[in-house]
């Protein structure tokens, strides 16, 4: 019979103040086949690891249990342990008696009970596991991120000038995301497009970037190391390799009153465009919903309509009937960096679950703007030159109201969580608006300032302090149109007074939201995502940037709010995830993969069926004189994820999933 | 021993019944099936009155077997304690039973089969039912053209393996002529004197008995020792692909069949300290029968397997134990989804064996030697 | 006592004979049991582990020690259960049964044993038997082989055997099978047992293998002149109760388990060819 | 079953705790059920995981193996839709386990002793009110061990 | 039925096939019948009592029979979705079978049946075939013949036991699977159990207890209609090859319906329509998932 050992941790007092971990060592020990059972203060500590290695020399154990917390928490740590004291890393398995026990009951009984009962089906499954040694695969070094904006930049700058070669794909013409968009940045007030443009730049020159703009992903096959992307590259209108940006083509478009998308709305561009004059490509895209000539096309107007930037065009760069194309690109790994959205507020919104503030009157009051306006106002580059301006009439506001928590942190409206940059960016504005307009009157309604990061809690008093920000505790329950004012009513919870303002402008701090369509994207990718669209990490402490997709990584504000610095970082840290799986010439496997009994199999292939990656083959048994006999399954080890779906759909049950093999499940009910 | 006629009537077996149940036995009898099937089905059941008791209703689907060799049953159960373990087995007593109104098929098949559960090591649990039960058989009127116990020594009004025959004594088949057979027979109708009537009406048994006989008769006439002969020197013939051809060795045959016995057995644990080893049937018609643990099977096709069932019943059996492994009951043909049919293949044997023993006349007479 | 209760047996020690191969040596618990236990060369027994279920191999050990030894290689649950034990774990043991090697009818005769892989576990038997009791035997010649260096069981009694000087060993590997160091013979069984050349007056053959092994061995034998009767084998039929009832083991009229399993080569030829 | 722990009461009188085996996969229901531990949210203690990497892995026949082994109620949970970490493991289990159960039921088994749900990561709320609820549930129905003893040869 | 035969005729005689798998009358009504030799054709009928699924015989399980050459099978609609089930699954391949289809006008329950078809005597599966022409066949022969009669038969069994309270349900079943000997005919005359060793026979671990006690029993019959979901051609003949007499179309029969009704699909003679299990629709219902 095998030799278990199992071993009981007390996790300090976490496991030990509601499960009798002692109690639970001698009931483990009188089980079939446990040779070895004791209680631990704390397991994972290096003393308690040497309790595991001992063991394992002195009792020769075939099998080690820890009873501990989470295997999602120090599995790896056990399974290490395990394999430094020469036993083989699969022969070790965790019981959950922390978070699945002593800390959601308080019956000490019940919870010893159940840490009994929890410990005696690992300690039966445990008698069925094989020794399992890594699967080597092989790996393609080139890497892929998804997203052009600072956090893609930097993740594909970093990764391609560690020798890697990189393919960016943006969804937008351009590269630079929102932080192109930005006027200055907190908490040093340096020029956004001063620090992001030559990085935009160095991404298009890079010789190991390959970039593609105004593209999207199709669909992600294969696994890490070897996936296969392809991607949409939608139709521009214009042939990137003719084209030489002069900028021709925009003079001469009749359909110039279009809203500038990266003006949030506040400038117009024209049908055929650069979305701002620093855009890298610097070259112009044709907006298929405006432009008078693809209109035409659609309707089949037997006459040609427009057509004026083709023949203003001296490259004949201008293509009507380009259509999408398609490309793919064999990557190792990938980087998500799709960034965010802004809450919408009265709008219709795009995400399921959230509702807007009608109150608010966003889109039905004339100068009432979110916080992008107000970074395209304050713009140098932006509509009004960088002069503060209201967009209703082009006059200077002397009372700017800024309102932040919109949409953050209310529940009511679907969103319970902090945006995070909010605080800063609204005493961003504050000083940008009271730099410029010097007899102007911020005012701030807030819930609570959070300032925490270097320099920021000193920035946020500084617009207090110096720049004579007026901060109000408080919300604002309306706002309506009086005049030419805009009427804030309101509450300051602090005085407890009811109040009322007439604003010029009001600007709302909107929150940070995920992307629209990124649960496709993250089912493309097989990434799983929370319930507001946000990338999972893989583990929120340790793995901050890996997803649950081994070769997927995640940066910037798709995984959660962040701001740029947070970005960043994040970026970095990819690209060195990246570099060092890089390192290698081949890739190491957690081995627990799906194999076939080539006896039984009867070549049905459900299997192949249930399989989500399509890492089920087919394969010729011959019979002696060479002839097929029968054609049955075969994993591929590098494809299989180890999800066991063709297990249940194999009727003879012929396809095992190692480390969950029926043996080591029926073993763990046997013991209910 | 002469046996002893009596008469037992409609109310006399109610009677019996109710005494024998009251005396702590068990009664079995061939019931209806209460099912909406388009014929009327019958199985062997206990019954607490008389009244269900389906006298000359259909052969019941399974044999009387499954009383004295179950479809399953525990051999002994284990527990263990750390690394000790300790077994226990059943405690060896079986519930004193009565069968009434055994088909003489079924009831021959009983001590035909006592030969291979008695050979050098007696089978307790089969010999232990077998003492606690006693038969009253029941002269069958003839089935169908299945049935064939003539052709293999036995007759609708056999009196193998039973303890006390009925033998209807008029068309409606409740009152009874009774012959007692046994000194198990004898005991009973001593306990139960007072529900039989002496002396017998005979009325109509002979005839029907002997109408019986004829019936069965027609439908095959083979013979069984010349099949033997020529199965033990023809083990290789052609004959045997082209009957199994529709075989689906499903073992529809063995299961229903009162004299197949094989069975197997296994481990079912319950839990992970303790578990019962259990004795179940087993057919060798199923592929798994032979097939060795090193993926070697000495009978890989259903032609072998059909011709080992063949063979331990006309001349295995026969030759290890003086029986023939068969009590021409005709379930197997009845069972069988395929339109298999033990007949035709006995008829088809009977006249490669006749015509095997020309050739060796013929050759004899030739004078070759 | 119920004809299919196993007595229980220890396990007291345990030998790796081959990468699949093992050797268990069994002790029973009970010392009434143990006092009163007897089996002759060539039976066997019903092994079991609770839960897993019953299997059925030759007593590899000669009678003439007090313990019962099986080998056996992993091939289905039992045996994979089997493998799992330790040393001091408690089995089943039902048995002994079948029949036996006329071992008193070869007194003072010559002994050829032949046996291939595995096949040796029953050969054993009877030379342990009969080297236990030597002098009651003439000569003594081993034909051993095996697929490769590796397959070869009980290594340290084939040492044995070869350095001791009342019996001839001759240890084969088929070609391809021999490792550089390796000192028997490279070839086939029945190639060796020619070049051997037994003699075969007053001689006996036991001989265990694979089928092919023996099908082609027998011939040697005859060329050599033994007569069929005095060759004996051993065949290991699907079991199941050993005691003559399950019906597995039957091969045309002969139940193994008590008929067998030890067969002289005329007795193996008159059988249909089902096993 | 193994006696020594049984949740069950050891002698008659005492109220019937439900056993209750959950089988839930590895990312959503596991880390979900994780999460409840953290957050510290108390349930009841008669549910015994058994962490499968998916809903995909979950065969049915280990629901049948439960009852087989005396378990009075089951728990089958996993990723929401379009979350599963395999891409596609619970959709095959949510065909599978539709069938599944109208089967189960139609041989008469109460499918009030069955549980499915979909947990995710973040639902350490849900799984809280799933243990409660089928715990509450099972105890009304009753133990399941007429399941476990249908051997009993009578 | 002389069409059959010549057809039959034919294709031996010019070494098409070596053996047409058909119908001939055998001691007991109707039966399959095993024709080598053009001679043998005139034993081959075709009628009502033409119950059995010939496409079992087509099963990679017959080795014996595929050793023996090509055949040519009679095919009925219904059996012809089991050839459907066989070709999907990669069974057989389509070049190494000849399909006869003839068209059908239902048949009995019961091969020894004789007389007019009736509400009483006609099986199951008759009722509301959409396949009594079956359609990719090689050959097709027989006027096409009148509809059987209907009977509700079946659904009405499904009706009344689904209307049980689960005890009730769990009584009824206990009562018929108690009479279960596990010999396993349904699966062996089942086309579509195609499996080399089933999951019965798994021993390590055990999926399924063998032992015939009504826990074995039962899992067992839940194991077979789940790996007939989706697949299960519905020819009744585990039911009929039961020698136990239990009514396992029943549970076969509401298989399929759940299946129809969840996943819109019936198993048809068409080999490219896929199977629903092991495919997925993202909006499939989950109304029972909370």
């Amino acid at each position: 019979m095998a030799r278990i050992g199992v071993f009981v941790c007390h996790c300090g007092e976490n496991i030990g103040r509601t499960v009798d971990c002692e109690a639970v060592a001698n009931a483990c020990g009188e089980l079939p086949g446990v040779v070895h059972a004791v209680d631990y203060k704390y397991m994972c500590s290096d003393p308690g690891q040497n309790l595991i290695k001992e063991a394992i020399a002195e009792k020769n154990l075939t099998g080690v249990v820890v009873a501990a917390c989470s295997p999602h928490m120090h599995e790896k740590t056990f399974r290490k342990a395990t394999e430094g004291a020469g036993l083989n890393p699969y022969l070790c398995e965790m019981t959950n008696i922390r978070e699945q026990c002593s800390w959601i009951h308080e019956d000490r009984d019940a919870a010893t009970a159940k840490a009994i009962d929890l410990t005696r089906f690992i300690s039966e499954k445990i008698k069925r596991n094989s020794p399992l040694a890594p699967i080597s695969i092989s790996l393609e070094r080139r890497a892929l991120v998804i997203g052009g904006g600072i956090s893609g930049l930097q993740a594909a700058l970093d990764m391609a000038d560690g020798g890697r070669e990189v393919v960016l794909v943006e969804k937008q013409p351009s590269i630079g995301g929102h932080m192109s968009r930005l006027s200055e940045t907190f908490p040093t007030l340096d020029c956004s497009q001063c620090i992001l443009t030559p990085r935009m730049v160095e991404v298009h020159q890079h010789p190991r970037i390959k970039l593609l703009t105004y593209s999207e992903i199709e669909s992600v096959d294969g696994y890490i190391g070897n996936f296969s992307v392809k991607i949409r590259k939608k139709a521009r209108g214009v042939d990137e390799t003719r084209c030489n940006g002069c900028g021709e083509c925009q003079s001469v478009c009749p359909m110039k009153k279009i809203p500038s998308e990266f003006d949030a709305g506040l400038g117009n561009r024209t049908a055929i465009y650069v979305p701002f004059p620093q855009a890298v490509p610097n070259i112009p895209v044709i907006d298929r919903e405006n432009c008078l000539r693809i209109k035409g096309m659609q309707k089949k107007k037997a006459k040609a309509a427009c057509g004026r930037c083709a023949e203003a065009c001296g490259r004949d760069a201008i293509d009507f009937e380009q259509e999408d194309t398609f490309v793919t690109e064999k990557v190792g790994a990938i980087v998500v960096a799709t960034g965010y959205q802004l809450y919408s507020i009265g709008k219709e919104q795009t995400r399921k679950g959230i509702t807007g503030y009608g109150e608010y009157g966003y889109g039905t009051v004339p100068d009432v703007i979110d916080g992008m306006q107000f970074e395209r106002i304050a713009s140098a580059s932006g509509p009004s030159g960088g002069e503060i301006v209201r967009p209703s009439d082009g006059k200077v506001p002397k009372r700017v109201v800024f309102l932040q928590c919109i949409g953050s942190r209310e529940p009511s409206k679907g969103i319970e969580y902090c945006s995070k940059l909010c605080c800063m960016y609204v005493a961003k504005h504050t000083m940008l608006y009271r730099h410029k307009v010097h007899d102007g009157e911020a005012i701030v309604f807030y819930m609570d300032i959070r300032a925490g990061g270097k320099g920021y809690d000193e920035f946020v008093r500084r617009a207090i302090e110096e720049d004579g920000a007026k901060y109000i505790r408080g919300r604002v329950s309306s706002i309506q149109r009086e005049g030419e004012k805009v009427r804030l009513t309101g509450f300051d919870t602090l005085s407890g007074e009811q109040m009322e303002i007439d604003a010029d402008m009001v600007v709302l701090a909107t929150a940070m939201q995920a992307q629209p369509g990124i649960e496709s994207l993250a089912q493309k990718l097989s990434v799983s995502y929370d319930g507001h669209g946000f990338i999972n990490e893989a583990h929120p402490k340790l793995r901050p940037v890996d997803t649950n997709t081994a070769g997927v990584f995640v940066a910037g504000a798709c995984q959660a709010p962040r701001d740029i610095p947070d970005s960043v970082a994040m970026a970095s840290a990819t690209a060195s995830k990246v570099l060092g799986m890089f390192s290698k010439e081949r890739l190491e496997r957690e081995p627990t993969v799906a194999g076939v009994d080539k006896v039984t199999c009867s070549g049905c292939f459900h299997c192949e069926r249930a399989c989500p990656y399509g890492a089920v083959e087919r394969y010729e048994v011959l019979n002696r004189s060479g002839e097929v006999e029968k054609v049955i399954a075969e994993v591929n080890e590098g494809v299989c994820q180890g999800c066991g779906s063709c297990q249940v759909a194999c009727p003879s049950k012929s396809i095992e999933l190692e480390g969950f093999t029926d043996a080591q499940i029926f073993a763990a009910i046997n013991a209910l | 021993m002469k046996p002893e006629k009596l008469y037992l009537t409609e109310a006399g077996l109610a009677k019996l019944t109710h005494d024998l149940r009251e005396a702590g036995a068990r009664v079995i009898a061939p019931v209806l099936a209460t099912e909406s099937s388009s014929n009327p089905v019958a199985d062997y059941r206990e019954i607490e009155d008389a009244g269900r008791i389906a006298l000359g209703g259909p052969l019941p689907r399974l044999s009387l077997k499954e009383f004295f060799l179950p479809p399953t049953e525990a051999l002994l159960s284990w527990r263990q304690v750390k690394g000790d373990i300790s077994l226990d087995q059943p405690s060896g007593d079986y519930p004193r039973t009565v069968v009434v109104g055994a088909f003489p098929c079924d009831a021959a098949a009983l001590p035909v089969l006592d030969k291979v559960m008695g050979w050098d090591y007696r089978d307790d649990p089969w010999f232990g039912r077998r003492k606690a039960t006693t038969i009253i058989s029941r002269a069958c009127a003839v089935k169908d053209s299945s049935c064939f116990c003539p052709a293999v020594g036995l007759s609708p009004d056999s009196l193998k393996g039973a303890d006390i025959l009925l033998v209807p004594v008029d068309d409606s088949g409740n009152n009874h002529l009774v012959e007692v057979l046994t000194p198990a027979g004898e005991e009973l109708v001593e306990a139960h004197r007072d529900v039989f009537e002496s002396p017998p009406d005979e009325g109509k048994a002979d005839e029907l008995r002997k109408a019986a006989l004829d019936r069965a008769s027609e439908n095959l006439d083979i013979e069984p020792g010349a099949i033997k002969s020529w199965l033990e020197s023809n083990f290789e013939h052609d004959v045997w692909a082209d009957i199994a051809d529709r075989c689906h060795g499903c073992g529809a045959c063995a299961s229903v069949c009162p004299t197949c016995h094989c069975f197997d057995i296994i481990d079912e644990p319950e839990g992970i300290d303790r578990g019962t080893r259990r004795r179940n049937w087993d057919t060798c018609q199923a592929s798994l029968f032979t097939l060795h643990g090193s993926g070697h099977n000495p009978r890989p096709e259903q032609s072998a397997r059909y011709r080992q069932r063949v063979m331990h019943k006309f001349a295995i059996y026969p030759k290890r134990f003086e029986e023939i492994l068969c009590t021409g009951c005709g379930r197997c043909s009845r069972a069988c989804a395929a339109g298999m049919d033990l007949p035709e293949v006995l008829r088809t044997l009977d006249q490669l064996a006749s015509s095997s023993e020309k050739q060796t006349e013929a050759s004899s007479t030739g004078g070759v030697g | 006592m119920s004809l299919y209760r196993p007595h229980l047996v220890r396990i007291v020690d345990l030998i790796d004979e081959t990468e699949d191969t093992r050797t268990l040596r069994l002790e029973l618990t009970d010392p009434e049991v143990a006092g009163s236990f007897e089996f002759k060369a060539g039976q066997f027994g019903e092994y079991s582990v609770f839960g897993s279920g019953e299997c059925t191999f030759c007593i590899a050990s000669s009678p003439t020690r007090d313990y019962i030894e099986c080998t056996f290689k992993k091939v289905g649950k039992v045996t994979a259960a089997m493998r799992d034990l330790q040393v001091g774990d408690t089995m089943g043991f039902r048995g002994p049964y079948g029949n036996r090697f006329p071992l008193d009818e070869m007194e003072g005769k010559n002994i050829v044993f032949i046996a291939g892989g595995i096949g040796l576990a029953p050969v054993r038997c009877v030379i342990w038997n009969t080297l236990d009791l030597r002098e009651k035997f003439e000569d003594l010649t081993i034909v051993y082989g095996a697929r490769s260096v590796g397959d070869l069981v009980y290594k340290r009694e084939l040492d044995e055997w070869e350095e001791r000087p009342d019996v001839k060993l001759w240890q084969a590997v088929d070609p391809g099978g021999e490792t550089p160091d390796w000192k028997g013979e490279v070839g086939f069984v029945p190639a060796i047992l020619e070049k051997a050349a037994p003699k075969a007056e007053n001689s006996y053959a036991i001989i265990c293998g694979p089928p092919i092994m023996i099908k082609f061995t027998l011939p040697v034998l005859e060329k050599l002149g033994f007569p069929k009767d005095r060759v004996y084998t051993t065949l290991e039929n699907r079991m199941k109760c050993g005691l003559g009832k399950c019906g597995r083991c039957n091969i045309g009229h002969v139940y193994v388990c008590k008929d067998g399993p030890v067969f002289t080569a005329t007795e193996i030829e008159a059988l249909p060819p089902e096993f | 079953m193994n006696e020594a722990t049984a949740a069950r009461p050891s002698s008659e009188g005492e109220a019937f705790e439900p056993r209750i085996v959950a089988f839930v996969c590895n990312w959503c229901t596991y880390t979900g059920a994780d999460l409840a531990g953290t957050s510290r949210i108390q349930m009841a203690p008669n549910v015994r995981i058994v962490r499968l990497p998916c809903t995909g892995r979950i065969d049915p026949l280990f629901v049948v193996k439960a009852f087989e082994r005396g378990a009075d109620g089951v728990i089958v949970s996993g990723c929401h839709p379009g979350d599963c970490h395999y891409t596609a493991g619970n959709y095959h289990a949510r065909r599978r386990f539709a069938v599944f159960r109208e089967t189960l039921s139609f041989l008469g088994i109460d499918l009030d002793r069955l549980t499915f749900s979909w947990v995710s990561a973040s639902e350490g709320r849900k799984w809280s009110e799933i243990v409660n609820e089928t715990t509450a549930r099972v105890r009304e129905l009753g133990p399941f061990t007429s399941y476990r003893d249908l051997v009993d040869e009578g | 039925m002389r069409e059959l035969q010549e057809l039959s005729s034919k294709l031996l005689s010019e070494g098409d096939v070596s053996v047409v798998i058909g119908y001939e009358e055998g001691p007991r009504g109707v039966r399959p019948a095993f024709i080598r030799t053009p001679e043998e054709t005139n034993r081959l009928v075709f009628d009502h009592r033409a119950v059995q699924n010939l496409a079992v015989y087509l099963s990679p399980r017959r080795a014996h029979l595929r050793k023996r050459g090509r055949p040519a099978v009679v095919i009925k609609g219904c059996d012809a979705r089991a050839v459907a089930g066989l070709l999907r699954e990669s069974q057989i391949s389509r070049d190494d079978v000849v399909l006869i289809g003839v068209r059908c006008g239902g048949v009995y329950r019961d091969p020894e049946s004789n007389g007019p078809l009736s509400e009483e005597n006609v099986a199951d599966r008759c009722t509301g075939c959409d396949l009594r022409e079956p359609g990719h066949v090689d050959h097709l022969v027989g006027e096409l013949p009148s509809e059987p009669p209907a009977t509700d038969r079946r659904k009405s069994r499904i009706a009344g036991i689904e209307a049980m309270s689960p005890e009730e349900r769990f009584d009824f079943w206990s009562s018929e699977l108690e009479r279960c000997i596990r010999c396993h005919a349904c699966r062996e005359v089942c086309p579509m159990c195609v499996c080399e060793r089933c999951v019965c026979e798994k021993t390590d671990p055990s999926w399924v207890e063998s032992s015939p006690h009504l826990r074995g029993a039962l899992a067992w019959q839940i194991t077979h209609a789940l790996h007939l979901a989706g697949r299960c051609s519905d020819c009744g003949e585990c039911e009929r090859a039961c020698p136990a007499g239990i009514p396992l179309s029943l549970i076969k029969g509401k298989v399929n319906q759940v299946v129809e009704d969840r996943f819109d699909y019936r198993a048809g003679d068409d080999p490219d329509v896929p199977s629903p299990l092991g495919d997925f629709r993202l909006e499939d219902d989950q109304e029972f998932i909370k």
